[in-house]
C-alpha cells in the first residue's frame, strides 16, 4: 500500500527538523505507541498496538533512520512483528519552507502488511492503514504547533481522535495500492 | 484458535457497568452477543483485557413503540426482531435487514447494539437506521445523551461512545402514514457481508415523496448517507424516473474500493441497481402498488 | 443343523440404510480430534506470515518460560536428527520445519508442546522469529523468467522449472491443424481452489517407549503409504508403526499428503515419550494445506466446417506451488490430464504440462477429482461449446456429432487411454428428455427477443477413475493394487478388512453388500474394517474414486476365492460332484435338483465342523487386486442458469445430472455422492477460489472469504442414470465419487456464457462471480439501469 | 475477578460444573470439560455450524460463545436427542434419507433441524433451506438433509413416515444469492 501527503505546518523548517529528529517526539506520534527503545542514533525499536475500535495488533519493530539530509529530507525503513503477522514499511519526508514560519512537509509511506490481518482482515486493512498513516503525519504537525500539548497527549487512541483527524485539512490525497 | 487470555465480569446493573469500563479505561470491552468480537479475538486481532457482559444488565431488551418512537434495546437479539409481528408490520426495512444479517445461528445470540456499536461498515443495520434517522441513546456515568445515527457512526469500527459509555436504546421514529422502508442486500452467499446493501425509507403524500431516507452499506469506511439523492426525491413524484435518478445520486455517494466482492465501479453500480429496487419496494410497501 | 430365518441378502442394486450411521447419529463417531489418550500433550505450530524470507534468528525463551510448555522444535532440532526435510508423494522433498528459510506464507516456523490446548495457542505468539523478507514470486508465468526470485535454492537445478511432460502425437498433431478448415482457441484459467472438509486434519502421535511402537492417529486417506513413508524416513521398522485412519470428516483429497505437522507431532512424541495431539484450525487448513488446480490452459481445436472435431492441441502451464507435493501416480505429474479429448473421436491431439515452482503452499491435490480430470473435462467441454458457437451450431448438436460411437468401445484414445466401455448419446439422450431441451431453447428465444438473459449448457464428460493397473500406476515405487481379506465364521458371518477406508463414503455399507452379494450372507451380518494398518491388508488408499474400482474388486475376487472353497463343502455336504454343483439364487444347488441344496451358512458351518478330509479348516480369502484397465464413468449435464441483468448474480434454475458409472452397488449411496459432488463442482465455478496478493498473502484466509456454498445457493439437484457396466470390472462398476464434480463446472459456465452469446461472449473464466456478468452486460449496454 | 470462574450448566439434562477459564470456549467446554464430543469443530469465524449446540433450546455455534456466558443455561447436544433408546425423528429422517456421509457436520445439521421443527413443526422446502442455512456440509449437496428434515417433520406430526421416492424436485427456486 502506498499512501502519501502534504502538510502545512505554522513553524520555521529548523523547528520542525529539531523535531522530527527527535525519536521519542517521532515516537510518541506513532499510532499506539507503547514503548521505545533506543538502540543508536538512527535505530530504534518501538512497540505499538496499532488498531481501530476493538481490532488491534501490537508490533514490535525495529526501525532505521535512513537518507538522512537536514534539514529537508529524512527516511525510514523497518520491520516487525505481531502475533502471526510481519508489516515492512518505508516512509519518507521531505520539507520545504514557505515561509520564515510556514514549513510543508510533503510524506510518503509504503506499508507491506503480512499474515493472518492480512488475510483474514483485508477488507479493513487499507482504510486503516491510510488513517493511521494519515493521523501519524497529522499528530506532527499537531505537535510542532502546540508543544506544550505535545506530552499530554496520546494520538489515535479513542474514538474522539478519529473525529479530528477525518475533520483535518491534511487528511491529503486518496491513497493509491 | 483460541482468545487470549481475559477477564469477564456480568453485571446486574449499568452503573456496575460504567465503574467496571472506568477502572479499565480503554481496556476493557463490552460484550453484547459476541458473534463478531468472538471471532476477533480467536484470531487475536482483539485482545481486551477484560470483557464486560450485558447479559444480565436488567432493561436492555426492551422492543416496543413509546412516544412516537421505536424503542429497541441494545441486547434485543436479531432473531428476535426477525420473529417480531411489530417490526415485520411496521418496520419492514429493518424486518428485511435483520434477516440477512449473517446467517439463522448468528442471528440467534447477535445483538442489534452489537451491530452497531461494533461499527462495522459491511454490517447491515448501520444503513437501515441511517436511512430511518434512528437515534441513539448512549448512557454513562454521567448520565444519557442521544445521539442521531450519524453522529454515533464516526468510522471504520469506532462509534461516537466515550470509553465508559454504553449504547443502551435505538429509537426509530414511527413510520408517517403512507410510507414504506425497504432493505436490499447483494451478497455473495449467505452469511456473508454486503458486496452492497441500501436501506430506504419514503414517506408519501398523494404521489410526491415527503420524507426519504437512504443509507448505503459496505460501500465506504461507515454506513453512507446518501444525502444528494435524498434531496432530490424530498418533493419529487416517484416514478421510474425519479427513482432512477435517486439511485444514481445514491451511486455517487458511495465511495467503495475494490476489493474481493468486485472493482470499486461495480460496487458503485451495484449501490444504483439496489437503490432502484429497494425504492420500487419500499414504495409498494407504502401505497400496495407498483411504481409507474 | 437347521437354517435360521433368512435375513435380507441386500447385495448388489440395493439402497441398504448405511451401518456406520448409528454412530454417527448419536455423536459416537470417533474423529481424530475425539481421541485422548493418558497424559496428551498439545501441539500448535508457529506460522510464516511471510510467503519468502530469510530466517535471521527464532528465539524461544519467552514461550519456554510459559508455565505449561515443555518443548519447543524447531528447524535446527529436526536438522539435527536429519529430519527437518522429507519426501513428498512425487519425489520431490519438502521441508518439515525450515531452517533458515520459508518459502510460503503459513509455512511451519516452528512448534510448541504443551500440557493444554490453550496453552500451546498462547505459546506460539511468544516465540519471535526474525525474518527478512524476500520477494515472492506468486505467478507461475513469472516465476519461469530468468531473474525471478528462485524458490528452491536447495535444488541443484537453478530454475522454478520443475518438469516437462507431454502424451500424444505433436507432429500428427500439427498436420491436422494445417489442414484444419476450422480453429477455435481459448486460454482457460482454472484457479486455486482448496477441498476444505469440515473437519481440518491432525492427528494424535503415540510412541510407547518399552515397545518401541509408533501408533498415529491421523486424517489420513491412505494409512499404509503413509506408515511406509514415515518408516523410511523415521527408521522405525514398519511392523512398529500403526497408523490408524479412524473416522474421517471429509477427504476428497486433502488428507492425501503427509503434511508436516504430523511429522512434527510423531517426533514430539518420541522425545518426550507420550501422546501429542495436533489438530489444525480452519485458517490453517486453508492456508497451509495443499491445494488443487492452479492451471494455466492454452487449448485448441481443430475442425472442419461441419463441426467435425479433428485435433486437439492444449499447452498448460501448471503452478504447484512450493513443493510437488501432490499425490500423483509417478508417471502421471499432471494427472491424468491426458482424458482431455474427452467424449469425442479425434484423429490426433497432443497435451503438454510445464510445472512450475512459486511462492505458494503445495498445489495439485485433488478436490474430489482424479488427479486433473477437471481440468481436463473444463477444457474439452468448453471448448467444444466454442466451436460450436463459432459454427452456430447447437451445443448438443455438435456432441452428438463427435461423440465416440457405442460401438467404438474399448477405444484407444489419440493420448493413450483404453475406454472400457461408453454410450454416450444415450446418456445425453436422456439427460436433453429429462430437462426439456426443446421446450427450454424456444423459452431462451422469447426471453432473449424481451432482453431477458437464460443460457443452457451442457456438459459431456469422461472420466477415468481406479488407478491403476500396476504396469503403469505406482506412487514412489509402491503399484497402486488394492486389497480385501475376508474371513466367514462358523455361523455364517463375516468380516471384510479392506485396503482403502472412507471418509463418508458408506465402504461399511457397500462394501458388505459386495460382499453379500458374492456370497448370499444377509448384508447385516457382514462388519467391514479398514483404516487400521495393523488389522487392514496393504493398500493404497481411498481417493480418486478408485474403492469400488480397485479394492471393491478385491472383495469380490477374494469372495468368489471363498465361494470356490464353498464350492467343495457344498459338494462334500450334498454327497455330489464338485462339477454337477451350480452356484444359483444365492445356494449351491446340484444341477437339475434345486431342492438339494445348502446355503454359505450351511457350508461355513460345515468349515469349521464338517470339512472334507485333506481340506484346510476355515473359510477365507486374500486378493490383492491389480486391475487391468481404469474405467471410464461417464455423464450428461445440463443446466439452466437466468442472469439477473441488475446485479450479474448467476442463479441455477435447473441442472440435471444423468450418471453413468456401470453397475451400481447402492443407488441411495451413489444419488448421494452425486448430489454432493455436483455441490462441489458448482463451488468453484460460482464462488470458490484461492488467490494470492502480490506480497503473497492468500486472500481467502478462513470461511468468511473462501466461499463454501450453503443450502441457499445450491439448487436441488435432479439426478438420472444410465448403466454401461465395464466390462473388465469383476462386477462392472466403474467408481462415481467424483464425476459430478469434474462435470458440473463446464456446464455452468458453458450456461452462462450460452446466455450472454448473442452478445459476441465465448468464454469466462470460473468462479463467474456477478462482477465478472455484470461487466460484461454494462459493456454491452444491457445492465438494467 | 479472578483467573477462573465458576460456572454451572446443564447438558442433555445432567449438571455439569467447573472452575474455568473466561475465554474457555463453550465448544471445548462441552467437548473436552464434559467430554460429550458429537459436537464437532469445522472454521473458526462462525461460518460452518460444525459445533451448533441449543442454548436454551435455541441453536448457537459453541464455538463463537464463551462457557460462561452459557453460565446457568440449559445446553442440548447431539448425545441428548435420542431418549431411552429410541432415535430422536431428526435422527431417523437422517438415516432414513441418507442425509449424511463423513458424518461431520450432522451433529450440528440435526441441532438446527430439531429447533426448527420445535418453531416450524411443518416447514416448507424453502424455510428447511434457510434454517440450516448457517450449517455447512460439503458432502451431501443439502438436498438429502432437506429431505430428512422433511421426514422428521411427517414422523413429528404422527404422519406415517413413508420415505419420499428418489425422483428429483423439479428444480424449485432456492437459490437467491
Amino acid at each position: 500500500m502506498h499512501f502519501e501527503g502534504k502538510q502545512q505546518i505554522n513553524a520555521p523548517i529548523e523547528t520542525v527538523w529539531q523535531h522530527i529528529n527527535d525519536p521519542d517526539k517521532v515516537a510518541a506520534c506513532a499510532p499506539g505507541f507503547k514503548s521505545l527503545e533506543i538502540l543508536g542514533p538512527d535505530h530504534f525499536k518501538p512497540t505499538v498496538a496499532v488498531g481501530i475500535g476493538a481490532v488491534k495488533a501490537t508490533f514490535t519493530l525495529d526501525v532505521q533512520r535512513v537518507d538522512v539530509q537536514p534539514p529537508t529530507h529524512a527516511a525510514m525503513v523497518g520491520r516487525g512483528n505481531a502475533a502471526g503477522s510481519g508489516v515492512q514499511l518505508r516512509a519518507a519526508m521531505d520539507l520545504t519552507p514557505q515561509s520564515e514560519n510556514v514549513t510543508t512537509m510533503s510524506w510518503t509511506a509504503d506499508v507491506t502488511v503480512s499474515g493472518t490481518i492480512a488475510s483474514v482482515g483485508a477488507r479493513l486493512l487499507e482504510g486503516t492503514a491510510h488513517k493511521l498513516t494519515a493521523r501519524f503525519f497529522d499528530c506532527f504537525r499537531e505537535h510542532i504547533e502546540a508543544p506544550s500539548a505535545a506530552a499530554s497527549t496520546t494520538p489515535g487512541e479513542g474514538p474522539g481522535e478519529a473525529q479530528s483527524g477525518a475533520g483535518s485539512e491534511t487528511q491529503s490525497e486518496t491513497p493509491t495500492s | 484458535m483460541i482468545p487470549d487470555k481475559f477477564e469477564y465480569a456480568a453485571p446486574s446493573s449499568l452503573p456496575e457497568v460504567f465503574d467496571l469500563l472506568q477502572k479499565r479505561d480503554g481496556e476493557a470491552k463490552v460484550l453484547a452477543g459476541g458473534q463478531s468480537l468472538i471471532p476477533l479475538m480467536k484470531f487475536r486481532l482483539a485482545a481486551p483485557a477484560l470483557l464486560v457482559d450485558l447479559r444480565k444488565v436488567p432493561h436492555l431488551e426492551v422492543l416496543l413503540e413509546r412516544n412516537g418512537s421505536l424503542v429497541i434495546g441494545a441486547m434485543v437479539r436479531e432473531a428476535r426482531l426477525d420473529a417480531s409481528n411489530l417490526i415485520r408490520t411496521r418496520y419492514p426495512g429493518i424486518h428485511d435487514a435483520t434477516g440477512v444479517v449473517a446467517d439463522p445461528l448468528v442471528r440467534n445470540f447477535a445483538t442489534l447494539g452489537g451491530n452497531l456499536a461494533h461499527a462495522d461498515p459491511a454490517n447491515d443495520h448501520p444503513a437501515m437506521m441511517v436511512a430511518l434517522r434512528a437515534q441513539v441513546v448512549a448512557a454513562g456515568p454521567s448520565g444519557q445523551r442521544t445521539l442521531s445515527i450519524d453522529d454515533f457512526l464516526v468510522d471504520t469500527l469506532e462509534n461516537a461512545l466515550a470509553s465508559d459509555e454504553v449504547l443502551t436504546e435505538i429509537h426509530v421514529p414511527q413510520p408517517a402514514p403512507r410510507s414504506g422502508s425497504a432493505y436490499v442486500k447483494l451478497e455473495r452467499k449467505v452469511g456473508d457481508y454486503a458486496i452492497a446493501a441500501v436501506g430506504v425509507q419514503i414517506a408519501l403524500d398523494g404521489g410526491t415523496c415527503t420524507q426519504a431516507g437512504i443509507g448505503l452499506t459496505n460501500v465506504g469506511p461507515k454506513a453512507i448517507r446518501a444525502s444528494a439523492a435524498e434531496t432530490f426525491l424530498v418533493g419529487t413524484p416517484v416514478t421510474e424516473e425519479s427513482i432512477r435518478e435517486a439511485a444514481r445520486l445514491a451511486s455517487e455517494a458511495a465511495d467503495p474500493t475494490s476489493d474481493l466482492r468486485g472493482p470499486a465501479e461495480y460496487k458503485r453500480a451495484m449501490v444504483r441497481t439496489l437503490t432502484a429496487r429497494a425504492l420500487r419496494q419500499a414504495y409498494q410497501r407504502a401505497t400496495g402498488g407498483e411504481v409507474r | 443343523m437347521t437354517t435360521p430365518a433368512q435375513a435380507p441378502i441386500h447385495g448388489m442394486g440395493h439402497s441398504v440404510k448405511r451401518k456406520e450411521d448409528p454412530r454417527f447419529l448419536r455423536g459416537r463417531g470417533r474423529y481424530v480430534d475425539d481421541i485422548k489418550l493418558p497424559g496428551m500433550l498439545y501441539m500448535d505450530i508457529v506460522r510464516s506470515p511471510y510467503a519468502h524470507a530469510k530466517i535471521v534468528s527464532i528465539d524461544a525463551s519467552k514461550a519456554l518460560a510459559l508455565p505449561g510448555v515443555l518443548a519447543v522444535i524447531t528447524g535446527k532440532d529436526l536438522d539435527a536428527a536429519g529430519l527437518a526435510w522429507m519426501p513428498t508423494l512425487m519425489g520431490d522433498k519438502q521441508m518439515v520445519l525450515p531452517v533458515d528459510r520459508v518459502v510460503y506464507q503459513a509455512q511451519e516456523v516452528a512448534a510448541v508442546v504443551a500440557t493444554e490446548r490453550y496453552i500451546a495457542a498462547d505459546a506460539i505468539t511468544l516465540i519471535d522469529v526474525d525474518y527478512e523478507p524476500l520477494p515472492p514470486v506468486m505467478d507461475p508465468m513469472k516465476a519461469l523468467q530468468p531473474d525471478a526470485p528462485l524458490v528452491r535454492p536447495d535444488r541443484e537445478q537453478k530454475t522454478n522449472h520443475i518438469w516437462h511432460w507431454e502424451a500424444g502425437d505433436a507432429a500428427k498433431t500439427d498436420a491436422a491443424f494445417n489442414a484444419a478448415e476450422v480453429v477455435v482457441q481459448q486460454d482457460l484459467y482454472i484457479p486455486r481452489i482448496h477441498v476444505s472438509s469440515i473437519e481440518t486434519c491432525g492427528c494424535v502421535a503415540s510412541f510407547d517407549k518399552v515397545e518401541g511402537k509408533l501408533t498415529i492417529y491421523m486424517t489420513t486417506q491412505a494409512p499404509h503409504a503413509i506408515r511406509t513413508v514415515f518408516s523410511l524416513v523415521s527408521g522405525i521398522p514398519e511392523h512398529k508403526i500403526r497408523v490408524v485412519s479412524p473416522d474421517i470428516g471429509g477427504g476428497f483429497g486433502g488428507k492425501v499428503p503427509v503434511y508436516p505437522g504430523y511429522v512434527i507431532a510423531t517426533v514430539a512424541s518420541i522425545q518426550t515419550g507420550v501422546p501429542i495431539k495436533w489438530i489444525e484450525d480452519r485458517s490453517e487448513n486453508l492456508q497451509a494445506d495443499s491445494f488443487a488446480r492452479d492451471y494455466h490452459i492454452h487449448a485448441e481445436l481443430a475442425a472442419g466446417r461441419d463441426g467435425t472435431m479433428h485435433a486437439l492441441r492444449v499447452k498448460t502451464i501448471a503452478d504447484h506451488g512450493a513443493f510437488d507435493a501432490a499425490a500423483n501416480p509417478s508417471k502421471f505429474p499432471a494427472g491424468l490430464f491426458s482424458i482431455v479429448t474427452g467424449s469425442y473421436a479425434l484423429d490426433a491431439a497432443h497435451v503438454e504440462v510445464d510445472g512450475v515452482y512459486t511462492n505458494k503452499p503445495s498445489g495439485g491435490v485433488a478436490y474430489r477429482c482424479s488427479f486433473r480430470v477437471t481440468e481436463a473435462v473444463h477444457t474439452i467441454e468448453r471448448i467444444v461449446d466454442a466451436l460450436a458457437q463459432q459454427l452456430n451450431m447447437d451445443p448438443a448438436e455438435i456432441r452428438f456429432k463427435n461423440f465416440i460411437p457405442p460401438d467404438q468401445f474399448p477405444y484407444k484414445s489419440p493420448t493413450g487411454w483404453e475406454y472400457d466401455s461408453g454410450n454416450y448419446p444415450a446418456a445425453l439422450q436422456k439427460a436433453l428428455d429429462k430437462v426439456g431441451y426443446q421446450e427450454l431453447r424456444r423459452e431462451q428465444a422469447e426471453k432473449r427477443a424481451r432482453g431477458e438473459l437464460m443460457g443452457i449448457g451442457i456438459s459431456t464428460f469422461t472420466e477415468i477413475v481406479g488407478a491403476g493397473p500396476s504396469h503403469t500406476f505406482d506412487i514412489l515405487g509402491i503399484k497402486m493394487f488394492d486389497s480385501a481379506e475376508i474371513r466367514v465364521h462358523p455361523t455364517g458371518s463375516a468380516i471384510v478388512r479392506i485396503g482403502v477406508q472412507t471418509q463418508g463414503q458408506g465402504h461399511e455399507t457397500t462394501f458388505a453388500q459386495i460382499v453379500a452379494e458374492e456370497l448370499g450372507l444377509p448384508v447385516e451380518n457382514i462388519t467391514v474394517e479398514h483404516g487400521d494398518t495393523d488389522t487392514a491388508p496393504y493398500g493404497l488408499g481411498t481417493y480418486a474414486s478408485r474403492s469400488t474400482p480397485t479394492a471393491g474388486a478385491a472383495t469380490a475376487v477374494a469372495s468368489r476365492k471363498i465361494r470356490d472353497k464353498a464350492k467343495k463343502i457344498a459338494a462334500h455336504l450334498l454327497e455330489a460332484s464338485e462339477d454337477d454343483i451350480e452356484w444359483a439364487d444365492y445356494k449351491f444347488q446340484v444341477k437339475g435338483a434345486p431342492g438339494r441344496a445348502v446355503t454359505m451358512q450351511q457350508v461355513a458351518f460345515a468349515a469349521y465342523t464338517n470339512h472334507p478330509q485333506g481340506m484346510e479348516a476355515g473359510l477365507e480369502a486374500v486378493d490383492y487386486y491389480d486391475p487391468p484397465n481404469l474405467t471410464f464413468p461417464f455423464g450428461a449435464y445440463i443446466c439452466v442458469v437466468d442472469l439477473d441483468r441488475g446485479t450479474g448474480e448467476v442463479k441455477i434454475r435447473r441442472f440435471v445430472a444423468v450418471d453413468d458409472c456401470g453397475n451400481i452397488i447402492n443407488p441411495m449411496i451413489v444419488e448421494g455422492q452425486i448430489h454432493g459432488g455436483l455441490t462441489m463442482g458448482m463451488a468453484p465455478a460460482l464462488f470458490e477460489a484461492i488467490t494470492y496478493d502480490d506480497d503473497g498473502n492468500i486472500q481467502q484466509g478462513s470461511f468468511m472469504d473462501y466461499l463454501l456454498p450453503t443450502s441457499m445457493e445450491t439448487p436441488a439437484w435432479e439426478t438420472d442414470k444410465t448403466t454401461t457396466p465395464s466390462p473388465h470390472h469383476p462386477f462392472g462398476a466403474k467408481g462415481v465419487g467424483e464425476s459430478a464434480t469434474v462435470g458440473a463446472p463446464p456446464a455452468i459456465a458453458n450456461a452462462v456464457v450460452d446466455a450472454l452469446s448473442h452478445l459476441g461472449v465465448t468464454h469466462l473464466d470460473i468462479p463467474i462471480t456477478p462482477w465478472k456478468v455484470y461487466s460484461i452486460l454494462q459493456e454491452h449496454g444491457i445492465a438494467e439501469a | 475477578m479472578t483467573a477462573t470462574q465458576h460456572v454451572k450448566l446443564t447438558i442433555n439434562g445432567q449438571a455439569v460444573e467447573a472452575d474455568i477459564e473466561p475465554r474457555l470456549l463453550l465448544v471445548h467446554f462441552i467437548r473436552e470439560v464434559a467430554g460429550l464430543t458429537g459436537t464437532h469443530i469445522g472454521c473458526d469465524t462462525t461460518s460452518c455450524g460444525a459445533c451448533t449446540v441449543l442454548v436454551d433450546g435455541v441453536p448457537a455455534k459453541s464455538c463463537t460463545l464463551l462457557a460462561v456466558q452459557a453460565d446457568g443455561a440449559a445446553v442440548a447436544t447431539v448425545e441428548g436427542l435420542e431418549q431411552g433408546g429410541v432415535l430422536h425423528p431428526v435422527q431417523e429422517g437422517f438415516f432414513q434419507e441418507h442425509g449424511l456421509q463423513c458424518g461431520f457436520c450432522t451433529p450440528g445439521m440435526m441441532m438446527t433441524a430439531t429447533a426448527l421443527l420445535a418453531r416450524t413443526p411443518n416447514p416448507s422446502e424453502a424455510e428447511i433451506r434457510q434454517a440450516i442455512s448457517g450449517n455447512l456440509c460439503r458432502c451431501t449437496g443439502y438436498v438429502n438433509i432437506v429431505k430428512s428434515i422433511q421426514y422428521a417433520a411427517r414422523k413429528m406430526q404422527g404422519a406415517e413416515a413413508v420415505p419420499v421416492a428418489a425422483s428429483a424436485s423439479t428444480g424449485a427456486e432456492v437459490r437467491s444469492a
